[in-house]
């Protein structure tokens, strides 16, 4: 009869679940157990020798990135990490592959100016 | 493609370019006979595609034939005035709201014509080529 | 009568998203439902307008987020068409092998969700669980968990080294999505909560032009995948079940999983067996000026089919871009089939129909 | 009980002390026990729940506050406390006030009638069962006048339902517990305990246990009849508008009311406080000498909450696998098969024992 049926599927449906009680859990404790992040991964900017053409300004989708040139030579390059959507065409389309997207992903701050970056600065300063 | 003489034996002044049926001025005819002609029995409007080219606006009706697995365009070109299908395909009336949301397009016969996607109080449309940029009202969110 | 008028948010615990339903209830039973929509308008029309082709890609991936490499496939295909690009056949490969795994993880995700609209609270962590396998994955080969900006146009940006782990991912999900079938698909509770609830006819449907699986499961044989010409050499069936209810949504999206674990299969057979190295993967091109031309190119979607309009006049932004989305009529339908239903059955009816609000209001 | 207390009378006279102060403080320490019990069992089963949940879902669970998480319910529900009462410009404020009150009293009542071994007992009435099925209905009443007062439209909803529900569940449980008392032929707790000495109730009267079951589960307001707080469609039924201490009061309350049913169920089918072969396990290890027999009355509070942990553990159980019911389905369950299911079971005990 159909009750015995339903029945039957309750039961089994229970066992399924139980059955979960005796696997390993899945969380991951993210601060003490660190993700795997791969090579691909997309996250904060790094700059090398960057000759200030200005091609990945134009390709930039959210107008985050600010090439500051005096008479010629490379002032200032300065990304606003509140625009930036981490897409990666800057880096796609560089000629010269000078910007890279690292795999460092904790960037939050608690105060807004923090988040625009001179990245010309921090490649002196390593 | 649909077997075209069909269309053309009823609808002989129609002219058929650039992959699209031309039906300005008898579009409820046209979409009509197309919905209920049994060799085509386009049943499905996947959506209507509105164009602003300054001088003219076009619609692109977009038929689908569920059981032929057939697909047709028709266009029209008008003004900022269009008659509505809604008669003919119920699912036509968000398209119509939202074109009339973003477009400005008036269609006659809509049931009840309301902005659909932007707040009702918000003035102009902007998806038109001369709807002002850089308009302060815009500024809101930065 | 007196009417209670109730509106369903756009801040519910059940409305995936921001949508708010206008409900006037008479009791428990809704006497008319009215969509309000636009909460997640982000413009993503006009801001074609203002971009060339590189700087709109990335944005495609967030009309469905759910479902990114499908729109930015619809946005790719049409910028080639236009251009006459030819993709390489391994780029095409890799295209599908990823679109299916993002239906699946598409799925998953409805799965979970509609779970917990209807009250039960495990399957939503064993469907995550195997989501977050895809998910990794994507990670791995294209650098984010969802907005991946890994097709561009003639081909995918960089060539995928490894394919075990794929072949161990659809091994796991194929045996779960039988675990969820042993969970759910007889339990009585589950049955009596969606079987002939919210029944969608086959003229109904058409008449409200709802597309992909909530098509299907009204008996209607339509899936745009078999006129995709990267799907040719593909072989799979299409999932149809005829009654329409809640539960025949449920059953053509857990058989169109296993579907897509078939292709996949297909897929990796082809990438692994053909010699990987020697294959381009990206057919390189510059484009820089833009025939006076428009282009429809659609894609079968999670939800259903999404079609890309694309209109250039030369130059290097495109002139419109128009997206058709099919949860754009799957909420249309909802004023249709939510008269004289009861409150709880509300959530069965929305849930089933997998609308996602960022595909509703672009 | 009271061996301690004249022992604890003679420690008051050499103090010279009045003797009435120790008959005093003896009828007060059983309530502060229970107090404090109640406390700690019920912080213990939010805690226990959320565990069990996650450990079925493969997740870990809280794990962070105290060793292994154990305190995490403590934090909640201090956190509870210091959060601010939202009150409401429309609603009705004194029911909106007393209604978390109620509920929680009500239940609170219901484990002064618990007996926890042969002498350890807040009240010792005949009657205690009747006294279980008035005072088990009353929650769901004040469910409805917190959702009926906070003047907001889904806790409108969410006490339509709690009535409705009322309404179904109650009969079964009635002609259930009728049975119980045909086969103890007592209302009292401890004879219906002692009844069943050589054999559970369990076993003749099957059928009122599952019975029973159901209906306690749809009493306590869980999983597959958790119509009136439903969290997907009424954002979260009766309880939308409250916060801080007050709905920590509702929220506590309900595993009071868990346990409160589990060990109720353990009482009427499994035999209460009896040890499963009727061989107390103390007399095995200590011999039966006199000055340990105080160890049974532990080993009978044992057994009892082994037996209602069980019964926790299931109703759990089902919390983490079904979904929920219409209200249409749950009101037809309830009428149209338990409640006639209840009264065949009553007849045919009738004429078990009478007959």
């Amino acid at each position: 009869m159909s009750i015995f049926k339903s029945i039957k599927a309750l039961i089994i449906g229970h066992f399924t679940v139980i059955k979960h009680m005796f696997k390993k859990a899945v969380t991951k404790e993210y601060p003490e157990e660190r993700p795997i992040v791969n090579n691909f991964f997309r996250g904060k900017h790094v700059l090398k020798n960057c000759t200030g053409c200005g091609y990945c300004k134009k390709v930039c989708p959210a107008g985050a990135i600010e090439v500051i040139k005096k008479d010629k030579d490379l002032v200032g390059y300065v990304i606003d990490y509140n625009k930036c959507i981490f897409c990666g065409n800057c880096m796609f389309y560089c000629p010269t592959k000078s910007i890279t997207l690292t795999n460092e992903f904790e960037l939050a701050t608690d105060n807004k100016s923090d988040l625009k970056i001179d990245l010309l600065e921090q490649e002196r300063t390593i | 493609m649909p077997d075209i003489n069909i269309i053309r034996e009823h609808f002989p002044n129609n002219i058929i370019e650039a992959g699209k049926l031309d039906a300005s001025f008898n579009i409820i005819e046209v979409l009509s006979f197309l919905k209920n002609c049994p060799e085509l029995s386009f049943d499905m409007l996947l959506s209507i595609i509105a164009i602003d080219y300054i001088h003219y606006n076009e619609l692109i009706y977009c038929l689908l034939s569920t059981h032929l697995n057939e697909s047709i365009k028709v266009s029209v070109k008008m003004k900022n005035e269009a008659k509505s299908v809604t008669a003919i395909y119920k699912s036509a009336y968000f398209d119509e709201c939202e074109i009339y949301d973003l477009f400005g397009i008036k269609f006659t016969g809509n049931p009840n014509l309301k902005r659909l996607l932007l707040p009702q109080s918000w003035a102009g449309h902007p998806l038109k080529k001369d709807y002002i940029l850089n308009d302060e009202r815009l500024k809101w969110n930065e | 009568m007196n009417k209670m008028t109730l509106n369903l948010g756009p801040q519910h615990p059940a409305t995936h998203g921001v949508l708010r339903l206008i409900i006037d209830l008479d009791g428990e039973e809704v006497v008319s439902a009215e969509p309000d929509i636009g909460y997640l308008h982000r413009g993503m029309e006009k801001l074609a307008e203002t971009r060339n082709y590189y700087q709109y890609l990335p944005m495609v991936d967030r009309i469905d987020y759910l479902s990114g490499f499908f729109y930015s496939y619809a946005f790719c295909n049409a910028v080639e068409e236009l251009n006459h690009i030819k993709v390489p056949q391994k780029a095409s490969y890799i295209r599908i092998m990823l679109m299916e795994l993002n239906r699946i993880s598409s799925h998953l995700l409805w799965f979970g969700t509609y779970l917990i609209d209807l009250g039960a609270i495990s399957p939503i962590f064993y469907a995550f669980r195997e989501r977050e396998l895809i998910m990794d994955y994507f990670e791995k080969i294209t650098g984010q968990r969802m907005m991946y900006n890994y097709f561009t146009f003639g081909g995918v940006r960089h060539d995928i080294p490894f394919f075990d782990d794929v072949q161990s991912i659809i091994n796991t999900i194929g045996d779960k999505i039988g675990d969820y079938e042993r969970l759910l698909s007889e339990n009585p509770i589950f049955l009596d909560r969606t079987v002939n609830v919210g029944v969608i006819s086959e003229k109904k449907a058409t008449e409200w032009a709802l597309t992909g699986p909530n098509l299907r499961a009204s008996g209607v044989l339509s899936d745009f995948r078999v006129n995709m010409p990267i799907y040719d050499d593909i072989d799979f069936d299409i999932v149809l079940t005829n009654e329409g209810d809640c539960y025949s949504r449920y059953l053509v999206r857990i058989y169109e999983m296993r579907e897509s674990i078939k292709i996949i299969q297909q897929c990796i057979q082809w990438l692994g067996q053909c010699s990987s190295r020697d294959l381009p993967f990206l057919e390189k091109v510059t484009l820089k000026t833009f025939p006076n031309q428009e282009v429809f190119s659609s894609v079968e979607a999670p939800r259903g089919l999404s079609m890309c309009y694309l209109n250039s006049i030369g130059g290097n932004t495109p002139y419109r871009v128009k997206w058709r989305t099919s949860s754009f009529y799957s909420t249309q339908i909802l004023k249709d089939i939510l008269v004289g239903v009861t409150v709880p059955e509300i959530m069965a009816i929305y849930g089933s129909l997998d609308v996602v609000l960022p595909e509703v209001d672009r | 009980m009271n061996y301690l207390l004249n022992l604890f009378i003679e420690f008051l006279d050499k103090h010279n002390f009045n003797e009435s102060i120790g008959i005093m403080i003896f009828s007060i320490l059983p309530f502060a026990i229970i107090a404090a019990a109640l406390v700690f069992v019920v912080l213990m089963l939010v805690y226990a729940e959320r565990k069990i949940l996650a450990y079925m879902t493969q997740r870990k669970g809280p794990n962070r506050v105290g060793p292994n998480g154990i305190l995490q319910t403590t934090a909640d529900a201090i956190k509870l406390l210091c959060k601010e009462n939202i009150e409401l410009l429309h609603s009705d404020k004194v029911i909106f006030t007393i209604a978390p009150i109620l509920a929680f009293s009500s239940i609170v009542v219901l484990w002064c009638i618990i007996p926890y071994n042969a002498e350890f007992h807040l009240i010792d009435s005949t009657i205690s069962l009747l006294f279980y099925v008035a005072v088990a209905g009353f929650p769901m009443l004040f469910h409805f006048l917190a959702g009926y007062a906070s003047n907001n439209k889904y806790s409108l909803l969410g006490s339509y339902r709690a009535l409705s529900l009322t309404a179904s569940y109650s009969v079964p449980i009635l002609f259930t517990l009728l049975a119980t008392i045909f086969l103890a032929d007592s209302m009292d707790l401890h004879k219906i305990i002692i009844a069943q000495e050589k054999v559970w109730f369990i076993i003749p009267n099957i059928i009122g246990f599952i019975v029973f079951f159901i209906a306690s589960i749809a009493e306590l307001n869980r999983c597959p009849f958790d119509l009136s707080e439903a969290e997907s469609e009424l954002v979260s039924g009766y309880h939308t508008e409250y916060s801080g201490m007050r709905f920590a009061m509702f929220f506590l309350g309900e595993y009071a009311a868990l346990f409160v049913t589990a060990v109720f169920t353990a009482i009427i089918f499994f035999g209460g406080y009896q040890p499963p072969f009727g061989v107390y396990l103390s007399n095995i290890l200590m011999g039966n000498c006199r000055c340990f027999n105080f160890l049974i009355y532990f080993e009978q509070t044992f057994w009892l909450i082994a037996k209602s942990s069980i019964i926790i553990f299931l109703i759990i159980w089902i919390r983490g696998t079904l979904p929920r019911l219409t209200q249409k389905s749950v009101m037809n369950l309830f009428w149209r098969y338990l409640t006639p299911i209840s009264i065949i079971n009553l007849i045919l005990i009738i004429l078990a024992t009478r007959g």
